[in-house]
């Protein structure tokens, strides 16, 4: 505060050497943050670095003397609305990562030189000012940050407060009308469906909840699919089933671990298995098939 | 009287519109129909000639206006006529021979099944014949002018079916427009120069315009004359004109439309007068033109072909006469007068051989007529004697006048003249003997037609001999009788104007060199002809008649020059036209429709894309923003 | 130091988060960019405020925020409903305006 | 107020349209029937006109009707007529009977089926849009009142060129609509640059008037008034670029080379009536306004731009020609011979002499008559064979002599033969054209020749030589068709003799023009003439 109030005092030219240090440091965060958010190829990276990024704008914030709005950045930006991204990102596929190749003609090339004209034109604009001198935030907090803003926003702008009261409202109900879905029918029941899937000669209709990765090749059957892991040896969810040949069965594993990668495999296992229990019996059957064909001779 | 003038030349336009609207009912009157029509012109013309005997020489000329034909601001031009000796002479001429060919067409077009419209043209002729020498201005003469040019090419063309004569027809019209885009611009001269372009105002002021206007109008007036004339460099059309019946050659391409250009220049004389350089056009043209017809005559097998050289040859005798000035005006009617008698006769004869023979027109495929078509053999030979000069017969007379005039030109000139017309008279001799000696003489060279047939030579019914028995006594006699006490010259003096030449050699001289020419090609002729077995095929010939066999190279000339290069100049221009001025068009066209076409590509429905051009402009709108604020 | 610094770093932000939204495809991803340049501009609001000496350039700031919340909520459900019919949250596959 | 006799000229045929077009789809020759007996009643008023109309009155326009419109921009309702007005209104009204009774066919229906479609009703209906725009064109003295009609023209012409096939490639035939609707787009767009360019010159005059007068005007008379009391001075580059926007128009419209692709396109894709529409009517307007509109407005510039527009003129009518000589299609022979003749009236118009221009109107009024016989025998023509090219015909004249003996005759006023109404016009051209450009008048005589030369040829290939198979057993004329070329032929007789009641009204209005341009006659060189006379 004391800081604050001797920047007020007078026109001031220069910071202090912590805020310089705590900028050029900070600086460096932000810009890594906000390249992160832009290069990384998964959503939820992306999201984890913009946090980064914003939490560091909020220091800055602070340092600018905008106390309120520092605290508000991290409760509002870094707390509810990159929580609701990192929601959404959950709800379309947290692992899903994208390809950042480029599909249409040119549009990287385009976008490249549009950014960087524009950033140039920025930096041009900025350093043509002159800003040598700066009055600082000093006086107007003298008040209180927040009591000057209260002051502010239910005076000289509170139609636009009132406004945006307005606005949230309305966003709250758009995004409540946008993402409800009326049921127009009652909801089929196990029942039903499980008749609906004999008749049809199908496990289930894909959802189009489901993500496209599980909508597999193997909903054709009409019973229920085939239970996963080896019977008696193993019964976890992540082991396919056998087949009589040995083989694993796809059907047995849901398609979500097959899409991991999570499936453990064990018909090797199980063939070598296999393969010792035929020796054994054939071992036992060595002898019992000279007595099997003795009889036959005698019978004969 | 006025009024007769207008009749005169409304009889035959009142006959040409009946033949040609009235339909089939008038297939059977209408030859007769179309000849009385000309004969009454014909007899209102006489009527018009003993009234004008009546008067005095100065006040023969008729003048009558019947209404004002095109009034815009000081641009007047009317509907009148000018009836003068020299009018007089022509309309006599034109009716009297044109009845007795309309005559001669009721027997020679008999079997034709489209002849009311043969004679609905032939009267068309007659009518734009008569306005043209009665005109009383340049703009009306025009419109006859264009009329024999239309009527010709209706009658050559007449029998359309024959893609060669509908070609010689067109070739004619057009050969003749480019004569006629000379009157023209001869009359718009007059108007620049004068005013106006009524003869009288004309010609009575022609002096007080300057000279190079005159030499200018004249050899415009004298292009025009070349066209309709078949004067070289316009005479291609003649030889091919052969193509129309007989009679159509007759009058058209041997009395009456080719003398029109010898009317023109004569009664043009006073602006001729004047332009002394446009006058040695005249007489150049005259004099080629003469030489030109009777070598292209020489060779031709065709016997309609070696007439149409000879009547360019005797046109061109004309025309030279008619460039010397006052000293030939009277001479080149004069012979024009006797050319009109003997020229028709001889065509008619000419017809009346193809009309025994098969049509056939060869005249190596004749021989021997004689014994056969008498009265056809009697009226050609009197037409022959005429033509070449026979003394005591007309062209005697009118020609050697002309070969006197020649000479009384004076100079080296005069020389050439004289000597170009000496010449002529030489080839004329040969080539009309050629014409006689193979046709009724020697022995049979008939061949079996395209229907296996040997011709039948046999004389033509009475409707085709009666006038070429009138035309052969107009050939003898009507030289002497224009010649005894001067009397042409009297009769049209007052109009034309005369001097005497001063020849450098006596008259005398030039009538015994005219005479001794006469025999010498007569003698050549018989020599070649006579004498020998005539080949049915042609033999090689030298390269002269190889070349005078094809018109002398013109039509070569003219089917490499113009008629290759008016092709391709048309065909490049249709392509220019459809590549580069349509290609311009369309061009616009297809960019805009291209750009367009690149330009919805932009539109490629990435909302990413238009996020890079909303970018994209908002830096524009910044860099312009900061621009704004810098300047 | 001085302040004008936060102002290059705001506009360096700030292109980068155009470029963001302009190179991603994922839908969401390019939310977070707007919301990056969004944070950005405030970033040089507060600054402005700073240099100005007034509170105007943090109230802006302020309203910034709270569109931004409302932009999010509604963004965000929209790319649900659409990822709901069309399985994915790639903006290149909603072109259904397209010719 | 006086009878509005211009109004109910323009108007009489519009209802005819609204009225042929109501008519039921079942009863097509009623419709027929009615839309004759429209343009015949609109052929009556304009005869009234002419018959109201006094040549020797003083004054510029006559019958005039002037009513406020819209008054916040100073446009009027304002109709006039000159002498060359109301001959040209008398001449549209004259050939669109012809041209109704020549396509009386060729808007059948190809099945009868009984289908709400009604393409009867809608040509004889769009016939008489145009008639009524073109008269009202004709008649409008308020620049902005003329060009919304001179552009409103295009679009019922738009659907007659691509709306209906002369069957010469067949109707059904897919190449040949799209040729045609090619043919209608290109006269589409051709005709609306023009108009558009010419449209920006009506808002500069607006704006120059608005400038000097105070309120803007676009009353053809008030601003000739304004500037000869000296009131408007309109500045010498101004000038020149808005005369050059209304001569753009008007070029496109007439046409003038290189301005001129559009019309072969159109003239060969639509049926026979509807090129003598184009050609006779239509086309009419654009020579029309360069007299009325750039004449009398832009005096000053019309001369400074005379010598370009002198040498276009001839290259047009050379141009032309040689191109007719070149086609192979008789409608776009007859197209390219009508860019010839256009050359030579716009050649007329601005030799700037009294010859000349009293020639290009007389010769807009002739070029209408003698293109109309050509044109609708050739249609007839085609008609029966089915075909377009000049190559298809041979002989016709053994089969049916009247039908190529009226082709003949249009031919021949085609080729400005003496004694057909054609001569007198081109002839009073080129005498004017000579004697203020002499060697422009030599060149444009040679037009003369070519005109000779594609008539003949045309003539020669199709009407004569062998008859060939395809054309033997055409019939000849029928009566409904005679009955259309024979008025005709007769009228370019009667104008060709005695031209002189026509030029009578045309003078004093070509004088008029003349002084609004400042312009006399060239003296002869030997001047005392007369008087010596």
């Amino acid at each position: 505060m004391s800081l604050a109030a001797s920047l007020a005092a007078s026109p001031a030219s220069t910071t202090s050497t912590g805020e310089a240090v705590q900028f050029w440091i900070l600086a460096v965060v932000a810009v890594l943050g906000a390249l992160g958010a832009v290069l990384m190829k998964k959503a939820v990276h992306s999201a984890l670095s913009l946090a980064g990024t914003m939490i560091v704008l909020a220091v800055f914030y602070l340092a600018n003397g905008a106390y309120f709005l520092g605290v508000v950045q991290i409760v509002v930006y870094t707390g509810a609305i990159m929580m609701l991204f990192l929601f959404v990102v959950m709800l379309v596929g947290v692992t899903a990562a994208d390809s950042l190749k480029e599909t249409i003609k040119g549009q990287r090339w385009l976008a490249g030189l549009c950014v960087l004209g524009f950033g140039i034109l920025l930096m041009a604009g900025i350093s043509n000012a002159s800003l040598k001198e700066w009055n600082g935030v000093g006086g107007a907090n003298a008040g209180g940050n927040v009591e000057g803003l209260a002051a502010l926003i239910f005076t000289k702008y509170v139609f636009a407060f009132e406004i945006t009261g307005a606005l949230l409202i309305t966003a709250a109900v758009g995004a409540m009308v946008l993402t409800h879905r009326e049921r127009t029918e009652r909801a089929a029941t196990q029942r039903e469906r499980a008749e609906q899937r004999v008749r049809e000669g199908k496990q289930s209709r894909p959802s189009p909840d489901h993500h496209p990765s599980t909508t597999g090749s193997a909903w054709h059957l009409p019973t229920p699919a085939p239970a996963p892991g080896v019977y008696a040896r193993h019964n976890a969810v992540d082991i396919p089933g056998l087949l009589p040949d040995g083989t694993t069965s796809d059907l047995t594993v849901s398609p979500t671990l097959r899409a991991r990668g999570q499936v453990r495999d064990v018909s090797d296992e199980a063939l070598a298995d296999l393969k010792a229990l035929e020796q054994r019996s054939s071992d036992w059957q060595e002898r019992g098939r000279s007595e099997d064909a003795d009889a036959k001779g005698a019978s004969k | 009287m006025e009024n007769l003038i207008g009749l005169l030349v409304l009889a035959p336009l009142l006959g040409a519109g009946v033949l040609l609207c009235g339909g089939r009912r008038l297939d059977r009157s209408g030859p007769w129909l179309g000849t009385l029509l000309a004969a009454v012109s014909f007899a209102l013309g006489v009527v018009l000639f003993a009234d004008m005997l009546g008067k005095g020489g100065e006040e023969r000329a008729l003048d009558v206006t019947v209404f004002q034909w095109v009034p815009v601001g000081g641009f007047r031009a009317d509907v009148g006529f000018h009836l003068d000796q020299l009018s007089m002479t022509f309309v006599l001429l034109i009716t009297g021979v044109g009845s007795l060919i309309h005559l001669y067409s009721v027997g020679y077009m008999a079997h034709d099944e489209r002849k009311r419209r043969f004679f609905g043209y032939l009267n068309l002729f007659l009518a734009a014949m008569l306005l043209l020498v009665l005109a009383d201005n340049y703009l009306l003469l025009y419109v006859g002018w264009e009329g024999v040019g239309l009527a010709s090419y209706l009658l050559i063309g007449f029998w359309q079916h024959k893609p060669s004569a509908a070609t010689a027809a067109k070739k004619a019209f057009l050969v003749n427009r480019v004569g006629d885009m000379g009157l023209s611009i001869a009359i718009m001269l007059l108007f620049t120069t004068f005013g106006t372009f009524a003869f009288d105002p004309v010609l009575d002021r022609a002096t007080d315009a300057g000279e190079g206007k005159l030499t200018a109008i004249a050899l415009m007036l004298l292009l025009a004359a070349c066209g309709k004339s078949a004067q070289v460099p316009l005479q291609s059309w003649l030889g091919d004109a052969m193509e129309g019946p007989t009679p159509v050659s007759a009058l058209i391409h041997a009395a009456t439309m080719v003398t029109a250009g010898v009317y023109l220049i004569t009664r043009s004389g006073a602006v001729f007068d004047a332009a002394p350089d446009a006058q040695t056009a005249v007489v150049t043209v005259g004099a080629v033109t003469l030489l030109f017809g009777a070598i292209v005559g020489c060779a031709k097998d065709d016997i309609k072909k070696a007439l149409a050289g000879s009547t360019m040859s005797q046109i061109g005798y004309m025309i030279l006469a008619a460039g010397l000035g006052p000293v030939g005006y009277v001479f080149a009617i004069m012979h024009l007068v006797t050319h009109g008698f003997f020229k028709a006769g001889l065509f008619l004869g000419a017809g009346s051989v193809m009309h025994g023979m098969n049509d056939e027109v060869d005249m190596r495929r004749y021989g021997g007529l004689r014994k056969y078509m008498p009265v056809t053999f009697v009226t050609f030979g009197l037409g022959y004697l005429a033509i070449i000069g026979f003394p005591g017969l007309s062209g005697f007379f009118s020609k050697d006048k002309i070969i006197e005039a020649a000479f009384a030109k004076g100079g080296t000139e005069g020389w050439i003249l004289g000597g170009a017309a000496l010449l002529g008279a030489a080839i004329t001799a040969y080539y009309m003997t050629r014409v006689m000696l193979l046709t009724f003489f020697g022995e049979k060279r008939w061949q079996p037609d395209a229907n296996g047939e040997l011709p039948h030579p046999h004389e033509s019914p009475r409707t085709m001999t009666i006038p070429m028995v009138v035309l052969a006594f107009g050939s003898v006699f009507a030289g002497g009788l224009f010649s005894i006490n001067d009397t042409f010259l009297k009769w049209l003096e007052p109009v034309t104007g005369h001097e005497e030449g001063h020849s450098p050699v006596s008259a005398l001289t030039v009538t015994a060199a005219t005479m001794l020419v006469l025999v010498i090609g007569v003698a050549i002729a018989w020599a070649q002809y006579g004498r020998r077995p005539v080949p049915v095929t042609a033999p090689r010939g030298s390269l002269l008649t190889r070349a005078a066999r094809r018109d002398l190279l013109q039509d070569d000339f003219n089917h490499v020059v113009l008629v290759r290069g008016g092709e391709h100049l048309t065909r490049s221009l249709v392509y220019v036209d459809h590549t580069l001025v349509d290609g311009v068009v369309n061009g616009t066209a297809a960019s805009v429709g291209g750009l367009s076409g690149r330009m919805r590509k932009l539109q490629n429905g990435y909302a990413r894309s238009y996020a890079v051009s909303m970018f994209g402009g908002a830096a524009v709108l910044i860099a312009a923003t900061l621009l704004m604020r810098a300047v | 130091m001085n302040p004008v610094n936060y102002l290059y770093l705001a506009a360096l932000l700030f292109t980068i988060g155009a470029a963001g939204v302009l190179i991603r495809r994922n839908a969401i991803v390019i939310f977070m960019c707007v919301e990056l340049m969004l944070n950005a501009c405030n970033l040089a609001f507060v600054t402005f405020a700073r240099l100005h000496g007034n509170l105007d350039g943090q109230i802006i700031a302020f309203f910034t925020m709270v569109v931004a919340a409302a932009e999010v909520v509604v963004g965000l459900a929209i790319i649900v409903t659409i990822f709901r019919s069309r399985h994915s949250a790639s903006v290149d596959d909603a072109g259904l305006l397209k010719l | 107020m006086a009878f509005p006799l211009l109004t109910l000229t323009a108007a009489i045929p519009a209802v005819g349209a609204v009225a042929t077009a109501a008519v039921p789809a079942g009863r097509r020759t009623a419709a027929k029937w009615l839309a004759l007996a429209f343009s015949l009643a609109t052929l009556a008023l304009a005869a009234v006109q002419l018959v109201r109309f006094d040549p020797d009155a003083k004054g510029p326009f006559q019958l005039t009707e002037s009513h406020a419109w819209i008054a916040d921009f100073g446009v009027r309702y304002e109709l006039g007529v000159d002498g060359i007005a109301v001959v040209l209104i008398a001449l549209a009204a004259l050939l669109i009977p012809f041209i109704m009774l020549a396509g009386w066919h060729d808007a059948d229906p190809q099945e009868s089926g009984s289908s709400r479609w009604r393409p009867t009703q809608g040509f004889f209906a769009l016939i008489l849009m145009v008639e009524a725009m073109v008269v009202i064109s004709f008649e409008a003295t308020d620049v902005f009142l003329f060009y919304i009609f001179f552009e409103a023209m295009l679009i019922p012409m738009y659907f007659l060129i691509g709306g209906f096939g002369d069957g010469a490639a067949g109707n059904g035939d897919a190449g040949a609509a799209a040729q045609r609707s090619y043919a209608a787009v290109k006269f589409l767009l051709y005709n609306l640059v023009g108009g558009l360019i010419m449209l920006a010159a009506v808002i500069g005059l607006y704006a120059v008037t608005a400038d000097q007068l105070g309120s803007g005007t676009f009353s053809l008379q008030e601003i000739v008034q304004a500037r000869a009391a000296g009131k408007l001075d309109i500045a010498t580059t101004t000038e020149r670029a808005l005369f050059l926007g209304f001569f753009f128009a008007f070029a496109v419209k007439a046409p003038l080379w290189p301005l001129h692709t559009w019309l072969p396109n159109a003239m060969g894709e639509a049926t026979a009536p509807v090129a003598v529409l184009i050609t006779a009517v239509v086309d009419k307007v654009g020579t029309f306004a360069m007299l009325r509109f750039c004449l009398q407005l832009f005096p000053e510039a019309s001369k400074w731009a005379t010598p370009v527009i002198v040498v276009l003129a001839l290259i047009s009518i050379l141009y032309g020609a040689l191109l007719a000589v070149g086609q192979r299609d008789i409608k776009r022979l007859v197209a390219y011979a009508s860019i010839s003749h256009f050359g030579f009236i716009v050649l007329g118009i601005f030799a700037m002499t009294s010859q000349g221009q009293s020639g290009a109107t007389l010769y807009m009024v002739n070029h209408g008559i003698s293109t109309a016989a050509l044109m609708l025998v050739a249609g007839f023509l085609i008609s029966r064979r089915g075909s377009r090219l000049i190559a298809d015909y041979g002989g016709v004249q053994k089969v049916a002599p009247v039908l190529a003996g009226t082709f003949l005759v249009g031919g021949l006023a085609t080729l400005s033969l003496p004694g057909l109404a054609p001569f007198v016009s081109e002839f009073l051209v080129l005498v004017g054209t000579f004697s203020r450009y002499p060697a422009a008048g030599i060149v444009a005589t040679l037009g003369i020749v070519l005109a000779a030369l594609y008539v003949l040829v045309l003539y020669q290939r199709t009407m004569t030589g062998p008859v060939k198979e395809e054309v033997r057993g055409m019939p000849d004329l029928r009566a409904r068709e005679l009955a259309v070329v024979a008025p005709l032929i007769a009228l370019l007789l009667v104008l060709g003799v005695y031209p002189k009641p026509v030029t009578e009204i045309l003078d004093p209005a070509v004088r008029h023009t003349m002084s609004q341009v400042h312009q006399a006659d060239p003296k002869p060189d030997v001047n005392d003439v007369e008087a010596a006379k």
